[in-house]
């Protein structure tokens, strides 16, 4: 008798364990409202300002994880800063209004991936279907954005995916991902064609980290090449947290390399071009991925000199009008300035190519809304499909084939390079593409 | 008589220390062996060696006329040898019972779980222990984990029994007690060697005494003999109060 | 013959960072050796050194060789704080209690760090000049660096066999009970041999931070090289560890000259449980 | 005694997994079947990783090896070769058993805190050589073409599926672990854990016993994995090993309690529950990693014993029922 008792009791406990438990999982769900509820009361508002025609308004929920923490995190702050500030841009402005008279506001909703895969189809799938957020963004990284494709395209939503450049995941035969990035396989193509008018008879060593990223950006850069007549003297791949390049270095000098492309994150990068400085090893030209670009890349101080990078967007030269009408494509949005405006006034920063990756993806989904005059999944699907299009941050448009929909062909990349300015403080220049260039490319950066 | 453990030259060293020196002695079945010598003269590593903790650098032995010289722990105790250590080893977070049915299960009977049970319930009665048999074992007292060791050892039915100082740090009654325990195994037909430093009770209860010190047999016979023994009230003579303690049984 | 070009270049390189990743092992080790913790928030108290010396260099503008002498006394009190707040209740427990404990100030730190510097990585621009010798070129801050490690070993070795809070720790990790029979009172000495753990910790930190980027999560790395080089050198040996610090230098350089640079992880954590196997007390240690 | 209060040990935590599979079922919600699945998946892999570090004591900091390799081997041959995802998981779980197998005869040797530095040197030595491995993608890792989906009826359906096949493991796991935890078998690992040379001494061939506990702990993880990068459609190296996993599964077993078989569960419910709140908090998500760190400090030093053990302790009466 007793001992039934306590077994009853410890069902108890267990039950009670449980649902606090339960509890504690629930509770993000009941935050969904909260923070729609600004919009929401947004509603009444707008109505009270056009009593008269009284027009339909609908809040389009935008859904994404950002990496708040882990390794992700400054790079998919940016890039959210960036959508926020779109975002913000057009609630502002009343609002898209559609040709039947509905007025489209827009809300987000995020949660914190921690940068791994862990959460991350789990917390898609809380947007999509809890949150019911209507549209998608990726989270920040290829590897995130690979494991989210799979939860947006099995519920049919639409994810633009910025921030995620490797190739693979548009070839896995979805429908609904669109990248605004340029692949990764093209990171540094625009490199060579700039080596090749500086230094046909180059001798390259490539040398990278060996992650999922940089071995895409060297599976393009490797045969392009190549083709482009270069010898490469020396392929080496190396562990992500490499710090000592000392070894690789000798390696180099010893492979007879004049030039040194490759590179990985922001880490490793700039360890590597600060190493390549300090031993004096004559390399005539360094062509590295990711770090560049990044302003921090500065505080390398001379090491940084000459050092170039493939940049998404940069502001200096950013893409106009002037540029789209006469390639003869469709302008849309503000123009660089006025984003880079936009962008320090809200942030007190000036923005890199995360966020005006994540600003535009906002705008592509505008244009796409616009474009199909509705907020249905198939319509803008259909005319994301078609979109061909040129904003500041450069062409869109994708590939809509079934073997690689949905990836990025109309985007290219700029080559920026550091170098000193008149007061002697170190800047990036943009030297590749020749016409958005800003300065010509410095070569050798130092004497053979 | 058959000669259930025979000890053939058996040398250990440890790095320079001579532990064991070339020990030999043949036990029949049935036995007991009292083991005595002074601290330090190897006692316990020879059993370590006879039941496979450690592996001797020089000589065989052999239990049921079988090598077992680099045999493991494990192995013995299959093939029915079973030991009590001089600084108990209970298994702390497990009840009593289920010290005992280890005991039981891995012997060398491979007694099922449901016929360990019984059988640690037998033998917790015999060694006195029964009302403890749902406690952790960690929470007995030291006499108590002495029976403890006891009932483990004998719950597996073993051939040989090696008893490590069952009688040290236990009160006068509770020796008693002990000593009629291990006269009451032996009447089971167990053969036992064991190791006491308490001189009227391994004289009292052993068959023959072999006598250690510093890893030499400097004796063995009869408790008379030993008792009488030049080289051994030598020893002892190092060690004052254990050769008073001689001398009393004498 | 290229392989040996490429070994004479590389050689001195290895040498002297592997001074400098031996004294990080040290603090390891010394831990371990003293009272059996395997201290898993070592990684994130060499990130903590780090921003020592990029806040003492860049923002206070003081000579990072200088401010070693600010991050070492920090580093002390960091870890008797630590010792006293997370491991000394767990200091008889099993060994998980010791391993959680430390790894939830492991999570307590990278979680402060992270709010407080980000994970990005940051970078100290320091230039010693460099020393070119034959086919390679040995970079100041290395060879500084290499030296400070070495005076560091010199001093914990003086500290431990010329002083008595030194020889009450070496009493200490021999035999506790024996120490506290004798009066030397335990809980103190443990606090001080954790804080020395951790002082050698964020030394090492705030050296490798005069050459190489960092980030608060870069101390992860470096924990798990300073596994290897205790185990090589010896858990417990701390002059050992420097001893081991060098092996795994060498190693590092020599590797990639016969493989692809991506294989070092493999040939070191292979090296790592081959020697935890053959040589528990090390390569150079007493066979078990 | 009546029948079902002997088995009480397995019908609780059976009735906490079937709760867990019903509620995302009832409600039709895939949003609570996604963090169902989470929190299964952990009791999944707390619970294989508790019969070694549970019943025979040994501390492994890098469990997550099995996840990482099983679920490797199977996505290659999922994605590769294009086998059926049924054959695929046990290819997983049995790969990750070999691999234990030969693992265990080397360092199973070793004891208290080398054996954990080994298990971290052999999740990282993996890790570091799969990145090499170029059958397995290198450092690209491995991806599955979304058609794959089609053959369990569309990624929606193979999804939803992928959820009671990962309870089914759960269920699996439980049980397995209870079947050691009343057997002969796991007698001796307890044995084992609570002192090795008595247990020895008493007949426990420990080294058999230990590599096969170690063997039993590794193939469910293994199988786990391959659904986990199934359900994923991805795989890269620095996914399938990461240290830090191992030790939240530490932490879970620790939480609920070592060495029973509710505790795994109890204690992956809670660490899951209280990391999935504190992530998607808007007042600690920005601390959520140090708030984590100071509860388990907490718990560690005040309540070793987990809750499980805690209630043991207490309640010596529960004894039975919390097995």
């Amino acid at each position: 008798m007793k001992r039934t008792l306590f077994n009853l009791f410890a069902l108890l406990v267990v039950f009670s364990l449980a649902l606090t438990a339960c509890g504690g999982g629930a509770a993000p769900a009941t935050e969904a409202p909260v923070v729609e509820a600004p919009a929401a009361t947004d509603a009444p508002a707008a109505a009270t300002e056009a009593p008269v025609a009284a027009p339909e308004e609908v809040t389009i929920t935008v859904g994404f994880t950002a990496s708040q923490t882990g390794a992700q995190e400054v790079s998919s702050k940016r890039q959210v800063n960036g959508f926020n500030l779109w975002m913000n841009q057009v609630n502002e402005a009343g609002g898209l209004t559609l040709s039947d008279g509905t007025v489209v506001k827009f809300a987000a909703q995020s949660y914190d991936d921690e940068s791994t895969k862990e959460r991350v189809q789990e917390l898609y799938t809380r947007l999509i279907t809890e949150d019911n957020a209507d549209f998608l963004i990726s989270p920040y990284s290829s590897g995130l954005t690979a494991a989210a494709a799979v939860i947006a395209e099995q519920n049919g939503k639409l994810m633009i995916t910025t921030g995620a450049a490797d190739d693979d995941t548009y070839k896995q035969g979805y429908t609904g991902v669109f990248q605004l990035y340029t692949p990764g396989s093209l990171y540094l193509t625009s490199t060579v064609d700039m080596l090749k008018t500086l230094d046909p008879a180059a001798k390259i060593a490539i040398v990278n980290e060996s992650d999922k990223f940089s071995t895409a950006v060297v599976g393009g850069l490797k045969p392009y090449a190549e083709a482009a007549g270069f010898e490469i003297v020396l392929e080496e791949a190396y562990a992500s947290d490499t710090a000592d390049f000392g070894p690789i270095i000798n390696k180099i000098v010893d492979s007879g390399a004049t030039v040194v492309l490759g590179g990985g994150h922001y880490p490793d990068g700039s360890t590597f071009a600060r190493q390549l400085y300090e031993r004096k090893v004559g390399i005539q030209f360094i062509g590295i991925l990711v770090a560049p670009p990044d302003s921090k890349f500065s505080e390398l101080g001379d090491a940084a000199l000459g050092v170039t990078g493939p940049s998404q967007w940069e502001g200096k030269a950013t893409h106009t009008e002037e540029e789209a009408n006469g390639l003869g494509i469709e302008w849309f949005g503000p123009s660089g300035e006025e984003f880079s405006a936009a962008f320090e006034a809200a942030y007190t920063d000036k923005p890199t190519y995360h966020a005006a990756g994540g600003y535009t993806a906002g705008l592509l989904l505008e244009k796409a809304i616009r474009d199909a005059d509705s907020v249905d999944s198939e319509a803008v699907k259909a005319a994301l499909d078609a979109t061909n299009i040129f904003t500041f941050y450069g062409g869109i448009k994708f590939d809509t084939s079934a073997e690689a929909h949905g990836l990025q062909v109309g985007h290219s990349m700029v080559v920026i390079q550091w170098q000193k300015n008149e007061a002697g403080e170190l800047v990036r220049e943009v030297v590749w593409p020749a016409d958005v260039a800003t300065k010509a490319p410095i070569f050798p950066i130092t004497a053979p | 008589m058959t000669l259930l453990l025979q000890v053939q030259g058996v040398t250990k060293r440890f790095g320079g220390l001579q532990a064991l020196t070339q020990v030999t002695f043949d036990l029949p079945k049935g036995q007991i062996l009292g083991l005595i010598g002074p601290n330090g003269a190897g006692k316990t590593t020879l059993f370590n060696t006879i039941n496979g903790v450690y592996h001797p650098e020089e000589g065989r032995i052999l239990f049921q006329g079988k090598d077992v010289t680099n045999k493991m722990p494990y192995h013995l105790a299959k093939m029915g040898m079973a030991r009590t250590h001089q600084i108990v080893r209970p298994l702390n977070e497990l009840s009593v019972r289920e010290n005992v049915m280890v005991g039981a299960c891995f012997g060398h009977e491979n007694q099922s779980l449901g016929n360990a049970g019984k059988i640690a319930d037998e033998v917790l009665e015999f060694v006195g222990i029964s009302s403890r048999t749902d406690q952790l074992a960690g929470s007995l007292n030291v006499a108590q984990k002495k029976r403890l060791e006891m009932a483990r050892a004998l719950a597996s039915h073993p051939h040989l029994l090696l008893l490590d100082e069952v009688l040290a740090g236990l009160n006068p009654s509770e020796i008693d007690g002990m000593i009629q325990m291990v006269l009451d195994i032996r009447a089971q037909g167990i053969t036992i060697i064991m190791i006491e430093h308490l001189m009227k009770a391994v004289m009292n209860v052993s068959d023959r005494i072999f006598v250690l010190d510093y890893g030499e047999q400097i004796a063995e016979g009869s408790p008379n003999e030993i008792a009488n023994h030049p080289k051994v009230i030598e020893a002892y003579l190092g060690d004052p109060k254990l050769a008073e303690q001689l001398m009393e049984d004498d | 013959m290229q392989q040996i070009n490429l070994l004479l270049a590389s050689l001195p390189d290895g040498i002297l960072l592997g001074f400098v990743y031996g004294v990080a092992a040290m603090g390891l080790t010394l831990i371990w050796g003293v009272m059996n913790v395997i201290n898993l928030s070592h990684g994130p108290i060499i990130s903590l050194g780090m921003f020592g010396t990029y806040i003492i260099f860049i923002k206070l503008g003081v000579n990072p060789y200088l401010g070693l002498f600010i991050v070492a006394p920090i580093g002390l009190l960091l870890g008797i704080l630590i010792y006293t707040v997370a491991v000394h209740r767990v200091i008889n427990a099993p060994h998980l209690s010791s391993l959680l404990a430390t790894f939830s100030v492991n999570m307590i730190i990278i979680g402060l760090g992270t709010a407080a510097f980000t994970t990005s990585p940051y970078n100290v621009d320091f230039n010693m000049g460099s020393v070119t010798l034959g086919s390679t070129t040995l970079l100041g801050t290395r060879l500084i660096a290499a030296l400070a490690s070495v005076i560091a070993t010199g001093s914990l070795y003086l500290f431990l066999y010329r002083t008595r809070p030194g020889k009450y720790i070496r009493a200490v990790a021999n035999n506790r009970s024996a120490a506290e029979l004798m009066g030397i009172p335990s809980s103190r000495i443990l606090a001080l041999s954790f804080g020395l753990g951790t002082m050698l910790a964020a030394i090492s930190g705030a050296l490798i931070a005069t050459f190489f980027p960092f980030s608060i999560l870069s101390g992860g790395g470096y924990e798990l090289k300073s596994f290897v080089i205790g185990v090589l050198g010896g858990l417990g040996n701390p002059i050992g560890a420097l001893v081991g610090g060098l092996a795994l230098g060498v190693l590092e350089a020599i590797v990639p000259a016969f493989l692809e640079t991506s294989w070092v992880p493999v040939i070191e954590f292979g090296l790592f449980i081959l020697v935890l196997l053959v040589r528990p007390n090390g390569l150079f240690g007493a066979k078990q | 005694m009546t029948n079902w209060q002997k088995h009480i040990g397995i019908i609780i935590p059976l009735l906490v997994i079937a709760g867990l599979m019903l509620y995302p079922t009832i409600t039709g919600k895939a949003a609570a079947r996604e963090t169902a699945f989470t929190i299964l998946k952990a009791i999944a892999l707390a619970s294989s990783l508790n019969i070694l570090l549970g019943y025979t004591g040994y501390v492994s900091f890098g469990h997550i090896v099995f996840f990482g390799f099983g679920g490797y081997v199977g996505f290659y041959l999922l994605s590769s070769q294009g086998m059926s995802l049924w054959i695929c998981i046990l290819a997983g779980g049995v790969s990750s058993g070999v691999l234990a197998f030969l693992l265990g005869k080397a360092i199973l040797r070793l004891r208290g805190a080398y054996f954990a530095l080994a298990t971290i040197g052999v999740n990282e030595a993996m890790r570091a050589f799969i990145n090499n491995f170029d059958l397995f993608g290198g450092p690209t890792g491995i991806t599955l073409n979304f058609k794959a989906y089609l053959a369990y009826g569309g990624a929606a359906k193979a999804l939803e599926m992928a959820f009671y096949v990962v309870g089914g493991l759960a269920i699996l796991a439980i049980i397995l672990s209870y079947i050691i935890r009343t057997s002969k078998f796991g007698l001796g690992l307890l044995a084992i854990r609570e002192n090795e040379d008595a247990a020895e001494v008493m007949g426990v061939f420990a080294p058999d016993a230990k590599t096969w506990a170690y063997v039993l702990s590794a193939i469910i993880p293994g199988m786990i994995g391959v659904l986990f990068f199934f359900k994923n459609g991805n795989v890269e190296p620095h996914d399938a090993f990461p240290l830090h996993a191992s030790i939240e599964l530490l932490v879970m077993v620790m939480l609920g309690g070592q060495g029973t078989v509710l505790g795994p569960i109890l204690g992956a419910f809670a660490y899951q529950g209280m990391r999935g709140y504190l992530v998607t908090s808007d007042f600690f998500k920005d601390i959520q990693l140090s708030v984590s760190g100071a509860l388990l400090l907490i718990i560690v030093l005040f309540i070793p014993a987990g809750a499980v053990g805690w209630l043991r302790q207490r309640f010596p009466i529960l004894r039975r029922v919390l097995a």
